[in-house]
């Protein structure tokens, strides 16, 4: 039957994605709606408003828009769904959406900066001051995340915003906007996405990212069933490929740092790194993260 | 053709009335002049009958169908009714042939039959060999011809003419005055053309609306304008006569009467029943006054003699009664100056009626 | 009444019926729709989001900086056009054409790429001011992210907006009202000040207001500038609430666009205040006045004008075109590593890509079309038939353009995702919703222009054809629509390149088939892939060139003056 | 006040000449009319002095100054000239009072000075109490004064008129006719002045120029102009001469000829030095003919009467010749009509110069 996807992917990998699934389910035709989060989310509100939500699976970046959705009752939850070999907390505990990667954001630099930061702290050092970007968390899924368990974690809190204000931080809109800013050097230091960063890095850009010994902080991308779908079983496919080896290899393949760490680590992680993830409490930061974003907003703007 | 009635038709701009009461009935293929000095609202009673402005009071009928009236406007282009506009109104984007041949094409006439009438008409405005011009590079007087031949090309059943020779020379005047008249004979269109060419209305129109300030004063025909003109306005206003207070001294008979004017007693005409009485004005033309040599009649004295070719125009002031102004042409041979004194006779006049009013 | 009477009746109610129903199907219907989820809500009460979105310190801050930005982009945006405009059609200067043609191109260009182009020429990586030694320190605060940023952004991008509009209307003055002062024996400035801009004061008007909604609904500069200067306006702000997806979102955004509305709808309400005040139509027929011979200033006054090319469209370009020919964003540009790679990519790997261009141009060209035949009947309404109706259209068509697209396409959704009733036709997910939604959003574009051309326009001339006997559609055909042209068409040019690039609308609206121009550019720029997002723009700068310099092929069988970039 | 210069202008529009080789000069002071038919160049002309058109030959010196020439070209604005157009040209967008006193506004005139003289100047076109229309709601006449008080109220040294009395009527004319002149006398002011109504340039000029498709034919005083018309066209176009064939049968003496012509012997008025021949024209005017009532002089037929007020304008062949036509004015007691056969004798004329091209 047809599915209809509603997606954050970026286009290429959106297309592999569905290439792979209508692979193994020549049976099943996929549409694509693809857009960011935020225009995702926008476009959903005004089906939800209509009475006609068309899309049948999501697989969007973060899970604090799914929480909002399943706040709404909007997601279908699917109990038989196969978790094995995900890492704990990538996915709902009422199995409502699933973490199918690891997209974590560090720290971008450009090759030729003087300063080579290597921790969170580096950033708020006086040598770097007004040379810093960050995407704003009011445009970013992942920065969002990014600054709510920054704000949920003692050891940094909101102390660590205002020192990065202290420091001349920017926002801008969205990690394009930062990579180019980095790469260009026209801001060489930015809190980025490891994707980003790094296969701009593979193709020749003047660029470095660091994974911080703190810990990076990771959205999952989940994907998720709606429950107001009419081809239940096609989604159930769709999600099934999404954790299976085979989906997990493709996100690798685009590299990414899959879901299921048994199927491999991306080309670009250093042999033996450990990649520390921040401790991340989805529910409590679904609950702050509006608070936290508008408090952002006031501070930097954006 | 189409005989048209207007009744009792009112046109006010706010507070400012530009037409007053006008009633006028048109036969079916008359040629009818409207004449009158500038501002009289011959334009708006012009646009009026055309549909472009809604009356304030009144109804206006063509062919005996109601066009305007207290509750009904027919649109102008339902009116059938030609015109020519004051400031031509061509169309800056099309060639002369184009806006020539406008309304042949709205009105689907095929193509070759519609380049021929373009054709004749350029050719009865003279306008041959212009065809392709744009009216941006034609001269004044080519424009104006150029909506001219726009209005005749469609041969509308009613016509109305706003100065259209108002531009034009004395010669393409002339030439032109010929083809209308020419165009009325053979059309039998209804004519309506608005003027304050004397001359030209009078060449043209089988009657003549003389207007003042928004009123009809005087519908009548050319020869009765020039000889019995109704009142003062109409008289100083056709062919320029000389208005001077008179006393009637007797009653009409036969259509005349004597009377005294600038002290000589003379015989002239008058309407039916005039009474005798003083404070009379009368009309005088040139041809009405001559200059005596033998010393007889008033003497004047010469204020202005302007050469206008073969003649000149005198303009004097009884010396007795320097309060009044004589203008009046004279030959050429007698070259009259300013400062001469002359001496003048009248030989005849008209009578103007009592005003109704007074 | 004759038949044909009747005929004329009938097709004159016809087109005012079609005009208004268009109206309303374009701007009424899909700004009532959203007026809707206020007045019944989905989720929430709307007293409740009323009274929070009203309360909130950043509703008040984004709308007075929206006012600023508005008020004072606009002057920017008149002052760069309207010297453009004067200068290029008054005065002797040489290589009017080309100038032309290039001033209206950076309408293309995203200002985002403009701002890039400068923030790196500027700033501390400029190589040209490296070698000048110049260069600001590096990570220096760019004084580009700040309300001036914005407005000169503004300025730039709105200055092509008005250059159009005025420069039609300048096109109409007939010499002798000008020669008329000349004799007087006053001076160029005086002529230019006490007559010139008087009488094409419809046209400035029309293009303050328009460019006023243009400035208050712009989302892309004050996104782009406005974040890291921590300088909110209703747009943004707008978005920001969208990117919360709570359940009353709607609402809440409703609120706010009615905000802006109210914004918007002040600048229309001064310009039909000013512009019924006088009289600027010009009866004569004549040819348009003389150039102006500069002397010896015409050197520098060409100067300037090349100046202001380099800075408007050859820096943005040449930024655009090098990234495009690079491998890698932000690499050492060296001569043997430029690549046409990845032209090669989004020309023929790359499905979407040709498709979107495909679709774009198809979707403007048509937009630009039906707006330019829906504007000639609706501007001679609006213009010359003046009642309480059509004041009430004037205001409604230019709501869909004073709001985010995002909003508007919010609105399109919520109207179109169920199939139409009674037609039971489904246009979600097709490309007419798109098609909907860019005739909706740029209508204005066309219409008002066209209305200031009306007001310079005699009546006399469409009283000629009345007589002739030609109903209103003969009359609109043949004299109006001719007439208004220049003026219109320098509208349809608006609206042909500004859908070319647009992206807020189609991004919630596109399906996979109809994507457009912006939704490849933003996917690939949301991907990392700068480097193909540059090459689709520059790729889009070309065929837009091409196009133009067809149209000119075309020129001599269109009348005078109705391509901006010819005389 | 100014003396004008034009040497050999000639102006080209692509490859069609508006204006050849035309050379005329005036003194300080005059008043010169321009004149000529429809699309003969007067308005190309008055550009051309103004300065609103580039000449393609010759020179255009204002009071000795070289304005245009050449090599160089003064812009309008330091030009001085003052100028009516023949379209008016107000500004739609200021009053009937901010036009006319434009130029004094820009020229810095205090405001109660200001407002006399636009005052003074509305009064002078019989305009006063319309300060504060606009132009679109004035009539065509009305426009046409407002476009005279502009121009009148800045008092420049040299004027140029456009046929600045075509919209008024007879009457406003004639008044404005001796505003002009009066205006004239009072200021010395040097005055072109272009109309294609010759009684007007008769009336006003002291001298004219007679124009012809771009050329000038005859620049003399409107008497010459009248007596001794240059050619045929100028014997036509002022006053409707009649041109008929002529012989001339003995040389000229005493500045007269005999000649033939219409059968007839008659003494007619030539040049100095008029050679006997045939193939002669000779201009008549209307006095030169008389109906004889004797039977003697040529008889004609009449084709057409057109009544002119007091007079008609009668259009006759000769019975012996068909192909010449006679178009003469006769007194209103006559009556004649069309159809009609009268005898006329010629009792005067001018033979017109020898061609000096043929
Ligand atoms: N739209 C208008 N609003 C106000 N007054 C007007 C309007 N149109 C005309 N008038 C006034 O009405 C009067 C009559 O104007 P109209 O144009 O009919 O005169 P006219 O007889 O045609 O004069 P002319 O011979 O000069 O053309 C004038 O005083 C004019 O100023
Ligand atoms: N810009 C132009 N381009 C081409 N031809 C022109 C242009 N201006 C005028 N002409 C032509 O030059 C000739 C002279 O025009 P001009 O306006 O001087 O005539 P005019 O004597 O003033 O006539 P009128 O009495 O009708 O106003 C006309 O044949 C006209 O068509
Ligand atoms: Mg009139
Ligand atoms: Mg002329």
């Amino acid at each position: 039957g047809d599915l209809t996807l509603y997606t954050s992917q970026p286009e290429a990998d959106a297309a592999k994605t569905v290439e792979a699934f209508q692979a193994v389910n020549p049976d099943v035709k996929v549409q694509v709606f693809r857009s960011g989060t935020s225009d995702i989310l926008s476009k959903m509100a005004a089906e939800f408003a209509a009475g006609a939500p068309q899309a049948d699976v999501l697989l969007i970046a973060d899970a604090v828009s799914m929480e909002g959705l399943k706040a709404q009752d909007r997601l279908l939850s699917y109990p038989e769904a196969d978790v094995t070999g995900l890492g704990e907390g990538t996915y709902d505990a009422d199995k409502t959406y699933f973490g199918s990667k690891l997209i974590t954001t560090g720290i971008a630099y450009n090759s030729e900066a003087p300063v080579q930061p290597a921790t969170w702290a580096d950033l708020t050092k006086p040598e770097i001051k007004d040379q810093i970007v960050m995407p704003s968390p009011l445009y970013s899924g992942a920065a969002a995340f990014l600054l709510s368990s920054f704000v949920a974690d003692t050891s940094m809190g909101w102390k660590y915003f205002e020192d990065l204000k202290a420091n001349g931080l920017v926002a801008v809109r969205g990690n394009g906007a930062v990579l180019k800013s980095v790469a260009s050097g026209e801001k060489p230091y930015g809190i980025l996405v490891d994707f980003m960063a790094l296969n701009a890095k593979a193709k020749g850009s003047p660029i470095e990212f660091v994974f911080p010994p703190e810990g990076v902080v990771a959205v999952t991308e989940p994907v998720a069933i709606m429950k107001s779908t009419d081809n239940e079983a096609d989604a159930k496919k769709f999600v099934d490929f999404i954790l299976s080896d085979a989906g997990q290899k493709l996100a690798l393949e685009q590299g990414y740092l899959p879901a299921k760490a048994s199927v491999g680590k991306p080309a670009w992680l250093p042999e033996g790194a450990e990649i520390k993830i921040f401790p991340a409490d989805i529910k409590a930061i679904t609950a702050a993260t509006e608070g936290d974003k508008s408090k952002f907003g006031e501070m930097f703007g954006g | 053709m189409a005989g048209l009635r207007i009744e009792g038709v009112t046109k006010r701009f706010g507070d400012f009335e530009a037409l007053k009461d006008v009633t006028l009935d048109l036969r079916d293929g008359e040629f009818v002049a409207v004449l009158g000095p500038s501002g009289c609202g011959k334009t708006t009673l012009l646009r009026a009958i055309a549909g472009f402005e809604k009356i304030s009071a009144g109804t206006i009928l063509i062919d005996g169908v109601e066009m305007s009236g207290p509750s009904r406007h027919q649109p102008p282009e339902s009116r059938n009714v030609g015109i020519v506009f004051q400031n031509y109104a061509l169309w800056p984007h099309m060639s002369v042939a184009e806006n020539v041949g406008y309304a042949l094409r709205v009105g689907k006439v095929a193509k070759a039959e519609r380049e021929r009438r373009v054709r004749e008409a350029l050719q009865l405005v003279d306008l041959t060999g212009m065809d392709d011009r744009r009216p941006a590079n034609l001269s004044g007087g080519q424009r104006q011809r150029v909506a001219l031949a726009r209005c005749l090309v469609a041969a509308p059943s009613l016509v109305l003419f706003d100065e259209p020779l108002a531009n034009l020379d004395v010669h393409l005047r002339a030439a032109m005055e010929n083809e209308f008249a020419d165009f009325h004979k053979r059309t039998g269109t209804t004519i309506v053309y608005i003027t304050h060419d004397q001359a030209e209305a009078m060449a043209l129109a089988d009657r003549i609306a003389v207007m003042d300030r928004g009123r009809v004063i005087q519908f009548a025909s050319p020869r009765d304008l020039y000889a019995r003109p109704a009142n003062a306005m109409v008289a100083h206003f056709i062919a320029n006569g000389i208005v001077l207070p008179a006393s009637v001294l007797t009653a009409e008979v036969n259509g005349q009467v004597r009377a005294e004017i600038l002290g000589q007693q003379v015989t002239l005409r008058s309407m039916a029943g005039q009474p005798p009485g003083i404070g009379a004005q009368v009309c005088l033309r040139s041809h009405d006054i001559v200059v005596s040599d033998d010393g007889g009649g008033s003497e004047v004295l010469v204020t202005r003699a302007v050469y206008r070719g073969g003649g000149s125009r005198i303009e004097a002031h009884p010396v007795g009664q320097p309060e009044l102004e004589l203008v009046f042409d004279l030959d050429d041979d007698r070259r009259v100056k300013a400062g001469d004194r002359i001496a003048l006779r009248v030989i005849g006049g008209w009578v103007l009626p009592p005003d109704p009013a007074t | 009444m004759t038949a044909a009477a009747r005929d004329h009746r009938n097709s004159d109610r016809a087109l005012i019926i079609a005009v208004a129903a268009i109206v309303f199907l374009l701007s009424i219907l899909p700004m009532g729709r959203l007026l809707w989820e206020v007045i019944a809500p989905q989720n929430g009460s709307a007293a409740a989001s009323l009274s929070r979105t009203l309360s909130a310190g950043s509703t008040w801050t984004a709308t007075l900086n929206s006012l600023q930005i508005g008020i004072m982009g606009t002057a920017l945006a008149m002052v760069l056009g309207t010297a453009v405009a004067l200068t290029v059609g008054l005065t002797d200067v040489r290589g009017r054409h080309i100038f032309v043609f290039l001033y209206v191109l950076p309408l293309l260009i995203a200002p985002q790429v403009t701002a890039l182009a400068w923030l790196q020429l500027f700033g501390p990586a400029s190589p040209l001011l490296k070698m000048l030694g110049l260069a600001p320190p590096l990570g220096s605060r760019n004084p580009l992210y700040s309300q001036s940023g914005i407005v000169l952004l503004l300025g730039v991008q709105y200055g092509p907006l008005v250059f159009l509009m005025i420069r039609a209307a300048l096109r109409k003055l007939p010499r002798e009202l000008i020669e008329a002062a000349q004799s007087a024996g006053v001076s160029r400035w005086t002529v230019l000040r006490t007559i010139i801009l008087p009488l094409i004061t419809p046209a400035l008007i029309g293009a303050a207001a328009l460019s006023f909604v243009s400035c208050v609904g712009n989302f892309g500069i004050p996104a782009f500038l406005g974040i890291p200067a921590n300088y909110l306006v209703l747009p943004t702000l707008i978005y920001q609430k969208l990117a919360g997806a709570g359940p009353a979102v709607l609402t809440e955004v409703t609120i706010l666009s009615i905000l802006i509305s109210v914004i918007a709808l002040a600048g229309i309400v001064l310009q039909d205040m000013f512009s019924r005040r006088r009289d600027y139509r010009i009866t004569a027929t004549s040819l348009p006045p003389d150039p102006f011979g500069l002397g010896r200033w015409r050197p520098l006054v060409e100067a300037a004008l090349a100046v202001l090319i380099v800075l408007v469209l050859v820096l943005p370009l040449t930024g655009l075109t090098l990234s495009s020919m690079v491998t890698a964003y932000g690499r050492k540009i060296t001569l043997s590593e430029l690549t046409l790679a990845n032209y090669a990519f989004v020309l023929t790997e790359h499905a979407a890509a040709p498709r979107a261009f495909r679709n774009s141009f198809g979707l403007s060209f048509v937009a630009a079309a039906l707006a330019v035949l829906i504007a000639v009947p609706m501007g001679y309404m609006m213009a010359w038939q003046r009642n309480r109706w059509t004041k009430i259209l004037n205001f409604s068509v230019e709501l869909p353009y004073a709001l985010p697209g995002v909003v508007l396409a919010i609105a399109a959704l919520l109207l179109f995702l169920k199939p139409i009733p009674l037609l039971g036709i489904q246009i979600y997910n097709t490309i007419w919703i798109i098609l909907f939604a860019y005739c909706a959003r740029f209508l204005v574009l066309a219409l008002r222009p066209t209305i200031v051309g009306y007001h310079q326009l005699d009546r006399g001339l469409e009283e000629a054809a009345q007589v002739a006997g030609a109903g209103l559609l003969m009359r609109l055909r043949t004299i109006i629509f001719p007439l208004v042209a220049p003026a219109t068409l320098a509208g349809g040019c608006l609206i042909f390149l500004t859908a070319l690039s647009e992206l807020t609308v189609s991004a919630l609206l596109w399906s996979s088939g109809s994507e457009t121009i912006g939704v490849i550019i933003f996917s690939f720029e949301q991907g990392g892939d700068s480097s193909y997002a540059a090459a689709v723009s520059v790729l889009t700068v070309l065929t837009t060139i091409a196009l133009m310099l067809g149209t000119n092929l075309l020129a001599r069988h269109l009348p005078n003056g109705v391509l901006p970039w010819r005389d």
